[in-house]
């Protein structure tokens, strides 16, 4: 009568990731699921390895976060042969959409989409120097972000991004990275706003903006991504102007979808995209910071 | 006879520096068709460098090298080696982790499609080890076998090897008189054939046993060749001293001052399963007991276990009525004991520290890592030890690695008198070490001993042996199986005993 | 039995011991399934291992192997993308560049005299960077041939399947150990590895075998890389990010000595399934946290190595009270 | 005396002249690099963020230097980093005062060390396996005390540290600069620097010799560990919280690099504690002249691979011998080339 699910989660690289496995094991809990959960510590090795694991001990069904986009023919074809529908979360496959049964993520280009839109309506045709930081070189969240914000500026010739650089998702690297911006574009002067990919860069860079004697928020604008707590604490203090959300909690609507599946044979669609929903300082961030605080970011 | 045979090896005008040393001086050497040609000299003198230099280990600086009418010039031993000239290096220069027919066929194992034939390799080690009536497991690792039989496997390697030219440095060092016996009648058998063999050592009656000529370095500078027929010993260490030796070591020895006192360190039932049968030992006041034996019969195990590097698993120790702790070097040194190891390169250089550093270690050790020698008071530890035991080096600060070997042992010994130990354990403690520094040492000992220390000395050379100890103890298959002690002190005596303890088994 | 082998077969021991655990409490774990993954999921580590024995061997290091594997990856996603080149002529290319790159690496090695993890290191970023301006996007590969490929295997009675790229790694063990064995190279390794100045005295080609080596280990880490884009019917620049140092623990988990001249290509082999059966046995566990994922690993390895310290030491005992001479007088 | 100190500059030559020819470069591209001012009564200047953001890895090769020179490696140290910070973290956000908290945390990278310590001196297991352990399961440990979250706390005291001043300089140069000095005091004021080095040239011959071998083996992964609960402290003070995914991963590679391009050899002995500290700071100056140039960060990696080869090659033998040459006019050509050949030979322990 219960459900077996298995779990393969890219690791536990950032606080982001901690949530969306807390919630996972949280939903599983909630609805009677027997979840195994397996972490591949960044290795897409790893993660097919934990795949083949679990069709060979028969599980019901497989949660996948892939780490990449590519390289899951194979194994998803030996999961389709054992017949266990298989379930991406945050992230798509470059893949025959036949080998799974829905994608649940979010739209990476479109996060940096509205970030950008953002940025371009708040300085509403003045002319702006952007620093962008990036996230890990080669990751899709990263190279999909920067696409997106791009886009959202090829509109706006005021908008003008002068440095990019990669500050790994931390927020250590996120500070190293802002401070070289500011000693390199004349102690920030130069400098309108900043584009994280993550808030965890921008965690870092206001610390660097402050320590550089600047007022993060009102000198230097920054906008990141993933609406994780600690942003909205300095939204709330003024520091931080916007963030976009990207949902921890991909596993409910998954499940929600096993569920219907198993139950009568209903396919879900192919993607079902979680809601991209940005945050202001208008939006009573320290309201929103209590309620994320206890979901293990 | 073979003083117009025509010349194999003819080396001319041989420089050679290092940063702050010359090592070798114009140097001229010449080698004959069928002659073993001695290379002489005190230790630092620069034979082991001309050897590599022969050898293409070392680029010259400036020379000509002549083999067989033909110029050559060895970039690296394996050329060296493809043009006929077969070495043994001073020190046993083998792989410790190979096998040990891995060590003799290296470079040219034998091969059947492509393979190598570890088989056949195995089978071809056998045969040519059993020429030196060795009869070991070839299949096993090197590093279990002692120096000695390590040695026996560099000259059998190295024999396989010559073609043309045999050099060997220093191979008897870690010999007795069996196995150089052996070694000399393969030596002659090649000599006979027709090969130029170069023998080094620092043992006088191994030259006039088997040297044609003679050739002696000093300071890197040619002093001379000579037949070794014409000249006598003691023209030899004159000219390889630059000066006359005065014979103290023959006759004089501490022989009936010791014996009386007191005795001081007792061991009973002491032993270690497996390593060296349970054994009693009394050891008085500036008294020098001799051990012998043949090679593996125990005497290096003797030493460790004395000085807890091996641990004892039976019996008791203890000095003046109280027990000794010797579970552990450190222990042991804290009970004022020194072990001057037999291995100095495995066991007792730290090659990277300097000549003072290498003095001071055990001292230091001693005192603790919060009360450091100071600067001055290393310097002068060293100073006094490179003066007294002749050690030669550019400075003190030479790391000990670039020493020739007879002074690196000199170095070691050095390590242990400045602790200025109340018992001594020396293992071979004049292997490779020139006469004159070996006359040296023997009065040191002897000194040591009159100012009250006590000493265990493990050698080889009987006549030594004889020469300082006051009782010896006989040793057979990791057994303690006699003592002599008095007048029975004799070489003819400690023969007698190994053999009548060999009879006794057999 | 020689007592060189004895820590191969303790080893084996230990992971047959540790086999057995894990199926009595999941019998699953011995379906060929299992074991077929087993050797699938393992392959490029494994071929990558096999070249890191050699140089471990010869008491060196190669850091650059999970760059090189990642630059190979990327280097024919991109070249099977973007010509119409046949694979296999891709592959060729691949390993002539990875060869080479090894080659180069123990050429710097041996004629600048700089430590071989000093200079691997910067081969691995240079490997890694040059993945990156090649594309820092994950690229598939469709190529007909690939699919060809993967559909070689053979099917064990079970479900379980010998693929084409676990055969392949189980090859280069075998001529692994035909090398390392069985050849003159071989035994130069191990001389390289016990002692430079010796093994240069004795006339081993010091230089010659160096640059081999680590040609040896480019060629492989090459071969690997075009195993994991099988594997993966991709390229991607960050994959195999610290795939070194999992080389690196099956190679000395085998009972290989890191300062050279002892050990076996065999050993890395059971070396690497131990550490693929922790990592199976997590999997099938599943109730692990992502944290206490690493701390079980971290403690296994230890019990692995603890066990195998402890059979060797009780093993030496044994040898040394049986080496006791019996009453000689 | 005299000779003493150009004993040590010319030991340390190969290095500053690495560093020296890094910042040109770097100022070549970026004309500004040398400025420095005083802002909010502290240095200001991409110098500073050099000897600031290089304050881990200068700490952790501190350790590593004296830990490879026993001629092992020690390959925790990120992970001890992390759970340092995170112990710090937890300690602080629990209410304990700062002492207590700097006390625990220094404590358990202690900690650490002796475990590694026991497991190479004691149960003989090879130091890159045995440090590997730790490597694996202490970013666990980390991991399990926040909860795979970033740790947020606010304390004053504990933020100084990572981003407070003293002296004009950021606490963390004070605290690497002055940690370096005091440990390059005890081992060269002591005789702990000859001794280690003896047991990392020669193992056995020390412990004949009576050196402690096991305990002194043991204490310098104790420092090791201690350097890297410091790291680890000012790591999580920086960013006012313990990030236990990310604090020190892949730091343990840098550290051994700084040793490496220090001078220090892999196969143990000689160490100078100064060369590893100006490694450290090579590499954080390529970091930062990276970040600085404004390329694109897909050519990161092979800007820095082409520096490290440019200073091996600066620093190789080869070059060594030439700066010989110049700065003895005499000198023998091939010593050096002899070099490799005799370190490597006495490197090893027959055993
Ligand atoms: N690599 C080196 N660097 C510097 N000096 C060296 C080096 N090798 C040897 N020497 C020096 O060269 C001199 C000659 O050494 P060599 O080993 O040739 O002496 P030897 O005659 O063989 O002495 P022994 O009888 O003790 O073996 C010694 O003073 C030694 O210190
Ligand atoms: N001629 C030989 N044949 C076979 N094995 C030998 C021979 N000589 C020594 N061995 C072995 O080598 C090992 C080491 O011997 P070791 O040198 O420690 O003994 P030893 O009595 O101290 O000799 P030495 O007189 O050289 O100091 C022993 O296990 C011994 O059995
Ligand atoms: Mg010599
Ligand atoms: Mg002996």
């Amino acid at each position: 009568a219960e459900m077996t699910v298995g779990f393969s989660q890219i690791g536990s690289e950032s606080g982001w990731r901690a949530a969306e496995t807390t919630l996972t094991k949280q939903q599983a809990e909630e609805r009677g699921i027997d979840l195994k959960f397996a972490d591949a510590q960044q290795k897409q090795e790893n993660q097919i390895k934990a795949l083949r694991s679990f069709i060979a001990q028969g599980v019901d069904a497989i949660l996948l976060a892939p780490v990449v986009a590519t390289g899951w023919d194979e194994v998803l074809q030996e999961a389709k042969e054992a017949e266990i529908p298989v379930v991406l979360l945050d992230r798509t496959v470059d893949a025959a959409d036949d080998l799974y049964l829905t994608a649940i993520t979010s739209d990476l280009v479109h996060e940096g989409n509205v970030a950008g839109q953002w940025l371009a309506d708040t300085v509403a045709g003045k002319p702006c120097n952007v620093v962008e930081l990036q996230g890990t070189t080669g990751s899709s969240p990263a190279i999909d972000r920067k696409k997106g914000f791009e886009q959202a500026l090829e509109s706006h010739d005021n908008l003008k991004i002068i440095r990019s650089q990669t500050g790994d998702f931390t927020r250590t690297k996120g500070k190293e990275v802002m401070e070289s911006f500011l000693k390199a574009e004349d102690g920030g002067k130069n400098i309108c706003a900043l584009y994280a990919h993550n808030d965890d860069m921008a965690v870092g860079a206001i610390q660097a903006i402050k320590e550089a004697g600047l007022k993060p928020g009102t000198d230097i604008l920054v906008v990141s991504i993933d609406a994780v707590p600690d942003i909205f604490e300095a939204m709330a203090a003024g520091e931080a102007n916007a963030t976009v959300e990207l949902t921890p909690n991909m596993a409910g609507p998954a499940f929600d979808a096993l569920d219907a599946y198993r139950k009568d044979g209903t396919a879900p669609p192919k993607w079902i995209q979680t809601e991209s929903k940005l945050y202001t300082q208008a939006d009573d961030p320290m309201k929103v910071y209590e309620e994320k605080k206890g979901l293990g970011y | 006879m073979q003083s117009d045979n025509p010349l194999v090896l003819a080396a001319t005008g041989i420089d050679k520096s290092f940063p702050g040393a010359k090592a070798l001086d114009q140097v001229d050497f010449s080698l004959r068709r069928g002659e073993v040609h001695a290379l002489l000299g005190e230790n630092g003198a620069g034979k082991s460098t001309l050897v590599k230099c022969l050898t293409g280990a070392y680029r010259r600086n400036a020379g000509r090298i002549v083999l067989d009418g033909v110029e050559v010039d060895p970039r690296d031993t394996l050329e060296a080696q493809n043009l006929g000239i077969g070495t043994v290096y001073q020190e046993v220069n083998l792989l410790p982790n190979l096998t040990v027919a891995e060590n003799l066929f290296l470079g040219r194992q034998p091969r059947r499609f492509g393979l190598v034939d570890t088989r056949e390799m195995n089978r071809r080690a056998r045969v040519l080890l059993a020429q030196y009536d060795l009869d070991i497991d070839v299949a096993a690792g090197l590093s279990g076998y002692s120096v000695a039989v390590q040695q026996v496997v560099a000259i059998a390697r190295a024999v396989d090897l010559s073609g043309k030219v045999l050099i060997l440095d220093e191979p008897t060092a870690s010999l007795d008189a069996h196995e150089v016996a052996m070694l000399f009648r393969i030596v002659r058998r090649l000599r006979d054939r027709g090969l130029g063999i170069v023998f080094i050592t620092h043992f006088l009656e191994q030259v006039y046993e088997i040297a044609d000529r003679i050739t002696v370095l000093r300071n890197g500078r040619l002093v001379g060749t000579q037949e070794a027929a014409g000249l006598s010993r003691r023209d030899l260490i004159a000219m390889m001293l630059g000066r006359e030796l005065a014979d103290a070591a023959d006759d004089a020895h501490g022989r009936a001052a010791a014996g009386a006192g007191e005795v001081r360190f007792r061991f009973r039932n002491y032993g270690r399963s497996g390593r060296i049968r349970p054994f009693d030992l009394d050891v008085r006041a500036g008294e020098v007991v001799g051990v012998a034996g043949l090679l593996g019969s125990g005497r290096t195990e003797t030493a460790e276990i004395l000085f807890g590097a091996e641990r004892a698993d039976s019996g008791t120790a203890e000095a003046g009525g109280r027990r000794l702790d010797l579970s552990s070097p450190r222990a042991a040194i804290r009970e004022k004991f020194g072990f001057c190891p037999e291995d100095r390169k495995v066991d007792g250089i730290v090659g990277d520290l300097s000549v003072r550093e290498n003095i001071a270690l055990a001292l230091q050790a001693r005192r603790g890592w919060a009360r450091p020698l100071g600067r001055a008071e290393q310097d002068r530890l060293a100073d006094h030890y490179i003066k007294a035991l002749d050690i030669r080096t550019t400075d003190r600060e030479k790391p000990i690695r670039l020493l020739s070997g007879g002074n690196q042992q000199k170095v070691i010994l050095a390590r242990w008198l400045a602790t200025n130990p109340d018992f001594l354990i020396l293992d071979e403690p004049t292997r490779g070490i020139d006469v004159g520094a070996h006359a040296e040492i023997i009065r040191l000992i002897e000194s040591l001993c009159e100012n009250g220390m006590s000493l265990i000395v493990i050698s080889s050379e009987l006549e030594e042996l004889v020469a300082y100890s006051s009782r010896v103890i006989v040793l057979r298959d990791r057994a303690h199986v006699a003592e002599l002690s008095g007048e029975r002190v004799t070489t003819a005596a400690i023969v007698e005993a190994i053999a009548a303890t060999e009879r006794a088994q057999a | 039995m020689n007592p060189r082998y004895f820590p191969l077969a303790a080893t084996v021991a230990i992971f047959l011991l540790a086999y057995l655990v894990c199926y009595l409490q999941y019998p699953n774990m011995l379906s060929t399934r299992v074991i077929g993954n087993l050797l699938t999921d393992n392959a490029f580590l494994g071929i990558a291992a096999v070249g890191m024995t050699f140089v471990i061997l010869s008491g060196g290091i190669d850091l650059s192997v999970g760059a090189v594997i990642a630059f190979t990856g990327v280097f024919l996603a991109v070249l099977l993308q973007s010509t119409a080149i046949h694979p296999l002529a891709a592959f060729g290319l691949a390993l002539v560049i990875t060869t080479a790159f090894g080659a180069l690496m123990g050429a710097i090695i041996h004629h600048l005299q700089m430590p071989p993890f000093i200079v691997t290191l910067a081969g691995m970023f240079l490997a890694r960077g040059m993945a990156f301006v090649l594309s820092i996007d994950s690229i598939p590969i469709r190529h007909p041939f690939y699919a060809t490929l993967k559909g070689l295997y053979y099917k064990l009675p079970g479900g379980g399947r010998i693929t084409l790229i676990g055969g392949l790694m189980l090859a280069v063990f075998a001529a692994g150990m035909l090398i390392a064995h069985r050849t003159r190279f071989g035994a130069n390794v191990y001389a390289l590895g016990g002692d430079i100045a010796t093994a240069q005295l004795m006339g081993v080609p010091v230089g010659r075998t160096t640059v081999a080596i680590y040609a040896l280990s480019g060629f492989l880490a090459g071969l690997a890389g075009i195993v994991f884009s099988l594997y993966t019917s991709a390229g991607y620049s960050l994959a195999t990010v610290g795939v070194e140092l999992d080389a690196i623990a099956a190679v000395v988990i085998g009972g290989t000595l890191l300062t050279g001249g002892s050990g076996f290509v065999a050993g890395t082999l059971v070396g690497l399934l131990i550490q693929g059966l922790i990592q199976t046995y997590i999997t099938f566990d599943g109730s692990l946290s992502s944290w206490w994922t690493k701390i079980l690993i971290g403690l296994l390895l230890f019990a692995f190595i603890l066990l195998q310290k402890g059979l060797i030491h009780i093993s030496d005992r044994r040898r040394r009270a049986a080496a006791t001479v019996p009453a000689a007088s | 005396m005299s000779r003493f100190l150009s004993l040590h500059v010319l030991r340390l030559l190969p290095q500053v002249a690495a560093l020296a020819v890094i910042l040109l470069m770097i100022s070549f591209a970026f004309p500004d690099f040398f400025r420095l001012e005083i802002q909010n009564g502290r240095l200001y200047g991409s110098l500073v963020d050099i000897l600031n953001r290089g304050a881990p890895v200068a700490l952790l090769a501190i350790g590593m230097t004296v830990v490879i020179a026993t001629k092992g490696i020690d390959l925790s140290v990120g992970a001890v980093m992390a759970i340092c910070g995170a112990v710090a973290a937890a300690c602080i956000t629990s209410g304990h005062s700062l002492a207590v908290t700097l006390l625990v945390t220094l404590g358990a990278g202690v900690l650490c060390g002796l475990w590694n310590g026991v497991l190479v001196a004691v149960l003989d297991i090879q130091p890159i396996i045995a440090t590997l352990v730790l490597m694996v399961a202490g970013r666990g440990i980390a991991q399990l005390i926040t909860e795979g979250a970033i740790l947020t706390f606010n304390d004053p005291g504990l933020i100084f540290i990572g981003s407070g001043s003293l002296f004009g300089l950021p606490m963390p140069v004070v605290i690497w600069l002055a940690f370096g000095i005091v440990v390059a005091l005890l081992v060269r004021r002591t005789a702990l620097g000859m001794l280690i080095e003896a047991l990392g040239i020669n193992r056995r011959a020390s412990t004949l010799s009576g050196v402690s071998t096991g305990v002194l083996l043991i204490a310098a992964y104790m420092l090791s560990g201690l350097c890297a609960a410091v790291a680890g402290i000012i790591a999580a003070a920086d960013i006012r919280g313990a990030d236990a995914n990310n604090a020190g991963l892949w730091l343990e590679l840098d550290a051994i690099l700084a040793v490496v391009i220090g001078g220090t050899s892999l196969l143990g002995g000689r160490f100078s504690i100064a060369a590893s500290l100006i490694g450290a700071m090579i590499i954080q100056a390529i970091n930062t002249g990276i970040l600085l140039s404004g390329f694109p960060p897909e050519f990161n990696l092979i800007i820095k691979a082409a520096i490290i080869v440019l200073i091996l090659v600066i620093q190789s033998p080869r070059a060594r011998t030439v700066f010989a040459w110049l700065s003895r006019s005499r000198g023998a050509a091939d010593g050096a080339g002899q070099d490799r050949a005799d370190r490597a030979g006495t490197g090893q322990e027959a055993k």
